[in-house]
């Protein structure tokens, strides 16, 4: 028993500080897929990695913002984070590396809506002011 | 190509002149027809060594216009695997039961009635055994026009009502829902006060009819269902769905492969073998190991997310090898932990059998006797702590294991301090074999793209998860889909041994104990 | 999110935020449950109590029973056997009472998602207060979701639609998403 | 008239009371006239007896009679003195209710034929005058002829459903080993009186003073086993389970709580009275019977765990108190043997009490198993359970005894057994180390049947009372008729009293202790303390004792006194703290209910979809780890069989069966029945029917008769 207690008392403290202190996650990690908007190509028409998504947290939907013009071809590429299993197989998939995995482990919400992000094509000017916000989905 | 020329005469001299197949060098495919199969089954268990492995049907209705039955023994003197294929045409839709010459295929018979709807005749109890209660009547999710994707509404649920207990024994329902963290299943322990005289297991809450699912998804993504089949063997499920792949499409891993997947799947072993540890310690209330084991548990998982990307080595397998290449760091890092746990890891096993509070409690505690481990059929370290020199690393040797040099632990009093000794010894070879994989590895690709098998391939493959064997079986149909899937992993074989180990001279806070020490998986069962 | 999520319980669900950390803040005892995972999960989530993540410091503790828990950890898609046993151990609980949803699977079915055999989501039968996806979530993520119920950590993602138009896009701007996500 | 003369008077009325019992039913044409007729005669008498007994224990002298049968024996006299008058009330206190309660529970019963109530009623009259015949017997002839009596009535009582062979087979047990004891009797009696010359009682005490130490010690074993075999102390507690369950309840009732209690009330007599002068009795007697007392109640209890049918479980629980109460009176011997003569009093108050406080609750239980019994038709554990919705106050009552059985406060089982274990802690006073090892050694035993005991009745309450009913006779129970209810009633309240206003008890006892010990205790048990009273308790008053200085209407505390007291307690208060805490307790949900709004939830079973009565913990199940633990005194055999778990697909291959043999079945009595029959095999010799042989006796007799007359 005093043998257990030694040992114990040798191993030291190895607990993490989290949440007072942030730990780092490995590199390559596959924390959470992030969707650069700018990169991809579903607004051409793309969908190689909405075919490879076993969950289908990928999916593509017509897009039709109020704004009459729509540009053909016209789509919005929505990934959901709360179905994501975190394969990374849509990452090699997309011909324009739109997609990449980050080391991010907060990922918990109170709110559903907050796991996905929508990037939808072809609008009209108006909207371009929106285009300034950081586009991985993380608050600043 | 082995001849296996022993075993061919033994065979021929069951069934006379049958047309014996042999698609791999390891494999025979036997065709019998469904009147000789009992007896000539009968007399060849009686002339020679078998193992019974797996249990199976299939639709083929719509090509063969009948059903299959696929009854995979392991002739373990050759290496080899027994494949017979027996066709039950629509009409009878029934065939002779075989619990009676082997009883572990008593749950098997149950899965085919109830998700294929043939009959076994004089099968010794048939009720519902995987489907949820609520499972409407004669939807038969096993046969071809099952749609997994849509939603069937409940029925009435069918509650299956165990025999009155005698005078005063008490059914002592435990679970779904149980204390601590652990998965929803449910015993019936039939106790008077301390002694426990009886149990009744029901581990199929979670069936997510995966074989189903992946029928219907593309064949890339398969191995991601694989891994899911039990989140703990991922990397063992997704490398027999691989290679089974591969079989079917005849290809070869380059080498580089199949010694990372050698090293992984050990890795795999290794966390699970720390883990049971640590969960045995806290069964029998040993915190500080419990808390050294997980440590180590710990340490292992984060080099797999340093190396993998992932704690649990998912989507890790793809057909043709690997998706990601082991960097220089990463070996550094696998050697680093690994020559600090060979230092650890006898220490800390030496320490654990030393400590009475622990051992005590393991000793003579849910026994398994040999006798029942091979009517049951138990695998994997349970299986070896009750006699079974079984393990498919050595005796069907996959990936590189052939390469390996590594003793296989065996022990006859198939007690919970037995299974204990066993996951400690193998864990040190698991050591081993991930050195040598480290020192042998290969140099050049981690894949070779591989085309889909053409359509009506089958293969057989198979992997030694921690808990034990798991089998894979496919069946390639049109459209680049799999046709059939079937997965038999290790712990839908060992929980029957599980409650045979039961009854006798355990009392009721042995139980836990018991559990832990066969450190079986519901999810693994349920498939 | 019908019909269990409907205004009035939503509403119930703010006006319990407050008092809800106020009596769980520094204590909080939890009730796993698994509907139906592949034990990746659990293995995750038993790891809480190990030397490196001890959430006991957190003042967050594990406990058998629903009737002395104060929140519902919930692991795995929703399978058909395992629905009555969730509505069960939620309804034993005393109010006020938190679920929380772990992993891809109960958040949303994950690679499962609604067929014969589940029913997809958790929140199909119980109203979900956190989701913490991941397949299975680290053991980080799983702190960094219980904080999060408590309001005790704060939410890191936003749900975002982005509207961008293909014509007008310029590589200059490429970079600075490119940029701006190094960090 | 004035009052003195009140008990005289009741006292013999309640003979006419008695007599007028047996002959009213016979003349009642119906049955119901008949049932109520008997049962109201019966009921006055006992309150007669409450009221004679009462009377002379408040210190009014005393009745006393003569009739001269002009028999060689001389006068049979009849006399109350103050243990007569005790054990009189404990006669009333008990027969009241059980009158009372056997109207609704005989016209439930059965529609018996209007003869079988007749008798049953003049038998139920008879037995009882018997009874009283015995305490207030005044010289041994008297008593043993009522001795018998009763001994003989009660084998007819207990034989009254006479149709189960079973049930005439233990009357005829009972009935057997009373005649056993009754030798024992016989011979105790004769050696006094053959030195005494007389058959009254105060020749014998005389005789004792002049009978040589020998002598007295063979009466005193004599006593102890003649009157233990009536009492159910080991080894001859063998009838005792099988005669209980046997009887009508109320008739059980009266077995364990008043006929058993004649067992002590003889050895009382003897030890207490005859052999009670100074210097009579040595040490040993008494740490016989302390040693025995204790091995009686632990085995007693032990037993009692085990059982299934609950009259059996109270049965062996009466074996157990007859033990408690052959400690205290072991205690006081001892104490008295070495002339501390105020603890001696002191532990005589105590085995007082607890005799008084056995009949009341145990009398209860019994009738409670009998309204069980009755309305589902079986008293077995196994098939109860679930009764606490459909008898309420059958299971309020049973309950209470419950409790008071286990010596949980506020009830008067606690009162007696705390005090008991108090006295013995008073061993250090004695002079000899055996003694101070042996009082050691059994109040560690006695600790540990009041911790067994508290297991028994848990698990009797527990699986009878709580739970799913595990049958549909269970299922289909209903409460009992009001005349039953009062009647638990009545003993529920006496529980309860006894056990909050000791201090009004004690002073009574001690009227019976004073003369037998020659010292009052009065004032060291229960001391007048809030009249701030000066000097001895000074201490008391300073440790707070004298709290409201005199304002308290009573003086609530119980104190072990001698020498220097080491105890004090104050059950009124602690009832009234209790009283408090619970109100407290109340207020203080009251208080922290607006946490969340209430729902009402099905049973928490791990979310199985329906929780059975197979799932309940049954009663096997409660005691089996006593029986595991105790294994070495019970000598169980248990076998059980599962050919296949439950998941191999077989069905009803489980058996599982325990073979529990009564206490010294094994060791004592198989071996002597063989030993028996071998000798009456032999002895068939003698008698081998032809005539000539017996005419030959016959010559050898009168042979050896005149040899005698000629020396």
């Amino acid at each position: 028993m005093f043998s257990w207690i030694r040992k114990g008392l040798r191993t030291g403290i190895l607990t993490t500080r989290y949440p007072a202190a942030h730990d780092r996650m490995p590199e390559g990690f596959r924390g959470r897929p992030v969707i650069d908007p700018a990169r991809c190509l579903a607004g051409q028409g793309c969908s190689a990695c909405v075919a490879l998504c076993l969950p289908s947290a990928l999916y593509l939907t017509r897009a039709d913002n109020g704004t009459g013009e729509a540009h053909a071809p016209a789509a919005s590429l929505t990934l959901d984070i709360g179905r994501c299993v975190m394969c990374g197989l849509c990452i090699d998939a997309c011909p324009a590396d739109a997609l990449r995995m980050v080391e991010e482990y907060e990922l918990a919400v109170t709110n559903q809506e907050d796991l996905r992000v929508t990037a939808s094509y072809a609008i009209g000017p108006d909207q371009l002011a929106s285009r300034k916000e950081n586009h991985d989905g993380t608050s600043a | 190509m082995k001849e296996h020329a022993g075993l061919k005469q033994q065979l021929t001299a069951a069934y006379g002149s049958l047309p014996i197949k042999q698609p791999h060098p390891d494999e025979l495919v036997l065709a019998i027809s469904s009147e000789s199969f009992w007896p000539t089954l009968n007399s060849l268990r009686e002339t020679c060594e078998i193992t019974f492995v797996d249990l199976f049907g299939v639709d083929l209705r719509s090509t063969h216009d009948a059903f299959q039955l696929h009854l995979i023994f392991s002739f373990d003197a050759e290496q080899t695997w027994l494949h017979f294929v027996i066709d039950i045409d629509e009409q009878t839709a029934a065939f002779l039961s075989l619990a009676s010459l082997f009883p572990a295929a008593g749950w098997y018979e149950r899965v085919i009635w109830e998700e294929l709807g043939l009959l076994p005749q004089n099968h010794p109890l048939l009720h519902r055994l995987r489907l949820a209660p609520d499972w409407p009547e004669q939807v038969y999710p096993a046969r071809e026009g099952f749609t997994w994707k849509e939603p069937i509404t409940a029925h009435e649920p069918i509650q299956f009502a165990l025999e009155a207990a005698p005078v005063g024994v008490v059914d002592y329902p435990l679970g779904p829902v149980r204390s601590g963290i652990v998965e929803s299943g449910h015993y019936t322990l039939r106790t008077v006060g301390e002694e426990l005289i009886d149990i009744s297991v029901q581990p199929f809450y979670k069936q997510r009819g995966i074989e189903q699912r992946a029928e219907e998804v593309s064949l890339e993504l398969v191995p991601l269902l694989a891994e899911r089949i039990s989140g703990t063997s991922a990397f063992a499920h997704s490398l027999a769905f691989c290679q089974a792949y591969e079989r079917a499409a005849e290809l070869d891993v380059p080498p580089r492969a199949r010694f990372l997947r050698t090293l992984l799947a050990e890795l795999e072993r290794l966390y699970n073998h720390l883990g049971f540890q640590a969960d045995l310690c806290q069964a029998t209330g040993l915190s500080v190991g419990q808390a050294q084991f997980d440590l180590w548990k710990e340490q292992v998982l984060r080099l797999n997310a340093r190396l993998s990307g992932h704690r649990y080595l998912f989507g890790l397998n793809i057909p043709g090898g690997l998706s990601r290449d082991l960097t220089e760091s990463g070996q550094e890092e696998i050697h680093t932990l690994i020559s600090a746990l060979r230092k650890e890891l006898p220490a800390l096993s030496r320490q654990l059998l030393a400590s009475s509070s622990h051992r005590d409690r393991l000793e003579r505690t849910g026994v398994l006797s040999p006798q029942q481990a091979r009517e049951y059929c138990a695998v994997g370290p349970v299986g070896r702590a009750s006699g079974r020199d079984r393990d498919l690393r050595r005796d069907h040797p996959y990936a590189a294991y052939a390469q390996m040099d590594f003793t296989v632990p065996l022990l006859q009093e198939g007690d919970a301090l037995a299974r204990a000794k066993i996951v400690l010894e193998e864990g040190e070879q698991t050591l081993r074999i991930i050195e040598q994989a480290l020192a042998q590895l290969p140099a050049g690709a981690i894949a070779t793209p591989c085309p889909a098998p053409t359509p009506g391939e089958s293969a057989l493959s198979w992997a030694e998860s921690a808990r034990g064997e798991c089998l894979h079986w496919i069946l390639m149909g049109e459209n680049g889909k799999l046709r059939r899937y079937r997965v038999r992993s290790a712990s839908f074989a060992n929980w029957q041994a599980f409650s045979l180990a039961i009854p006798g001279h355990n009392i009721l806070t042995d139980f836990p104990v018991i559990e832990q020490s066969f450190g079986l998986s519901f999810a693994g069962a349920n498939g | 999110m019908e019909p269990l999520l409907e205004e009035r319980t939503v509403e119930a669900a703010e006006r319990l935020k407050a008092r809800i950390q106020r009596l769980f803040g520094r204590s909080l005892h939890i009730r796993h449950i698994d509907a139906g995972s592949c034990n990746a999960c659990e293995s995750e989530v038993k790891l809480l109590n190990n030397p490196y993540y001890d959430i006991q410091r957190l003042g967050m503790f594990f406990t058998p029973a629903p009737r002395h828990a104060d929140l519902l950890l919930v692991t795995g898609t929703l399978t058909r056997a395992m629905e009555d046993p969730l509505r069960q151990t939620y309804a034993a609980m005393p109010d006020p009472r938190l679920v929380v949803a772990v992993g891809a699977c109960a958040c949303s079915g994950g690679a499962f998602g609604s067929s014969a055999y589940s029913r997809g989501g958790i929140g199909e039968i119980v109203p979900v207060d956190v989701f913490i996806p991941g397949c299975p979530p680290s053991p980080l993520t799983l702190i960094h979701g219980l904080l999060l119920a408590l309001g005790r950590a704060e939410q890191r993602l936003q749900g975002r639609t982005i509207l961008v138009r293909n014509d007008l896009l310029m590589p200059s701007l490429a970079q600075r998403f490119g940029k701006k996500e190094e960090h | 008239m004035e009052w003195s003369s009140l008990p005289g008077t009741v006292f013999w009325a309640m003979f006419g009371l008695y007599l007028l019992g047996i002959v009213l039913p016979l003349l009642v044409p119906r049955v119901r006239g008949v049932i109520i007729a008997a049962a109201s005669c019966a009921a006055l008498g006992g309150l007669a007896a409450l009221i004679a007994g009462g009377g002379v224990l408040l210190g009014v002298p005393g009745p006393a009679g003569a009739i001269d049968t002009n028999l060689p024996f001389g006068l049979l006299s009849v006399r109350l003195d103050m243990l007569s008058a005790f054990f009189l009330v404990v006669i009333g206190l008990v027969s009241l209710p059980v009158a009372v309660y056997s109207v609704g529970y005989l016209s439930r019963a059965n529609e018996a034929s209007l003869r079988r109530q007749q008798t049953f009623g003049a038998l139920l009259n008879l037995l009882l005058l018997s009874l009283v015949l015995i305490v207030s017997a005044a010289d041994a002839i008297l008593f043993l002829m009522a001795w018998e009596a009763m001994a003989f009535l009660s084998y007819l009582m207990v034989n009254f459903e006479d149709d189960d062979p079973h049930i005439t087979h233990s009357a005829y047990l009972m009935l057997a080993i009373s005649e056993l004891g009754t030798i024992g009797i016989l011979l105790a009696f004769l050696l006094l009186s053959q030195s005494a010359g007389g058959f009254g009682y105060s020749a014998l005490r005389a005789a004792a003073t002049t009978l040589p130490l020998p002598l007295r010690s063979a009466v005193f074993l004599l006593t102890l086993f003649g009157f233990g075999a009536k009492a159910g102390i080991l080894p001859l507690q063998l009838w005792l389970p099988e005669a209980h369950p046997a009887a009508p309840s109320h008739i059980s009732a009266l077995l364990s709580a008043v006929i058993i209690k004649l067992g002590i009330y003889g050895i009382l007599r003897f030890l207490l009275d005859f052999l009670g002068g100074p210097d009579i009795a040595p040490a040993w007697w008494g740490l016989t019977t302390l040693s025995v007392g204790a091995i009686t109640a632990l085995i007693g209890i032990l037993h009692s765990v085990v059982q299934h049918d609950m009259k059996r479980v109270l049965a062996y629980s009466s074996i157990e108190n007859v033990g408690i109460i052959l400690a205290g009176l072991g205690t006081s011997l001892t104490f008295r043997a070495y002339h501390l003569n105020a603890l001696a009093a002191i532990a005589g108050i105590v085995t007082l009490y607890h005799i008084l406080n056995h009949a009341v609750y145990k009398g209860l239980l019994f009738l409670g198993a009998g309204s069980v019994n009755q309305a589902t038709g079986t008293r077995d554990l196994a098939k109860l359970g679930g009764l606490v919705r459909l008898m309420p106050w059958t299971t309020l009552f049973f309950l209470i005894a419950a409790l008071a059985i286990a010596a949980v406060p506020p009830f008067n089982g606690y009162i007696s057994e705390w005090m008991l274990l108090e006295t013995l802690l008073q061993s250090f006073a004695l002079p000899n180390t055996l003694a101070k090892v042996v009082i050691a050694l059994a109040g560690a035993l006695l600790a540990l049947t009041a911790g067994i005991a508290v297991t028994a009745f848990v698990r009797l309450c527990g699986t009878g009372f709580l739970a799913l009913p595990r049958s549909k006779e269970a299922a289909a129970a209903h409460e009992s008729p009001i005349s039953m209810r009062v009647a638990m009633g009545f003993l529920a309240f006496l529980c309860l009293a006894l056990g909050v206003l000791p201090t009004f008890v004690i002073p009574f006892l001690d009227r019976v202790t004073a003369p037998l010990f020659g010292v009052s205790v009065l004032n060291q048990v229960v001391p007048p303390l809030f009249t701030n009273h000066p000097g001895a308790y000074q201490l008391l008053d300073t440790l707070g004792g004298g709290l409201f200085g005199g304002w308290l209407p009573v003086n609530g505390l119980v104190v072990i006194a001698a020498p220097g007291f080491s105890t004090i307690d104050a059950p009124s208060y602690l009832f009234l703290t209790e009283l408090l805490l619970i109100g407290l307790l109340l207020l203080l949900l009251r208080a922290i209910r607006p946490l969340g709004r209430r729902r009402i939830e099905r049973v928490w079973a791990g979310g199985i979809p329906r929780f059975t009565a197979a799932m309940t913990y049954s009663s096997l199940a409660y005691s089996n780890p006593v029986r595991m633990i105790f294994n070495g005194l019970f000598r169980s055999r248990t076998s059980s069989r599962a050919i296949a778990p439950a998941a191999q697909q077989r069905e009803g291959l489980l058996t599982y069966e325990q073979e529990i043999p009564p206490p010294f079945e094994r060791a004592l009595y198989r071996p002597v029945l063989k030993a028996l029959r071998w000798v009456t095999e032999r002895a068939r010799i003698i008698q081998s029917g032809n005539i000539n042989q017996y005419v030959g006796y016959i010559f050898l007799i009168v042979l050896i008769v005149l040899i005698l007359r000629a020396l």
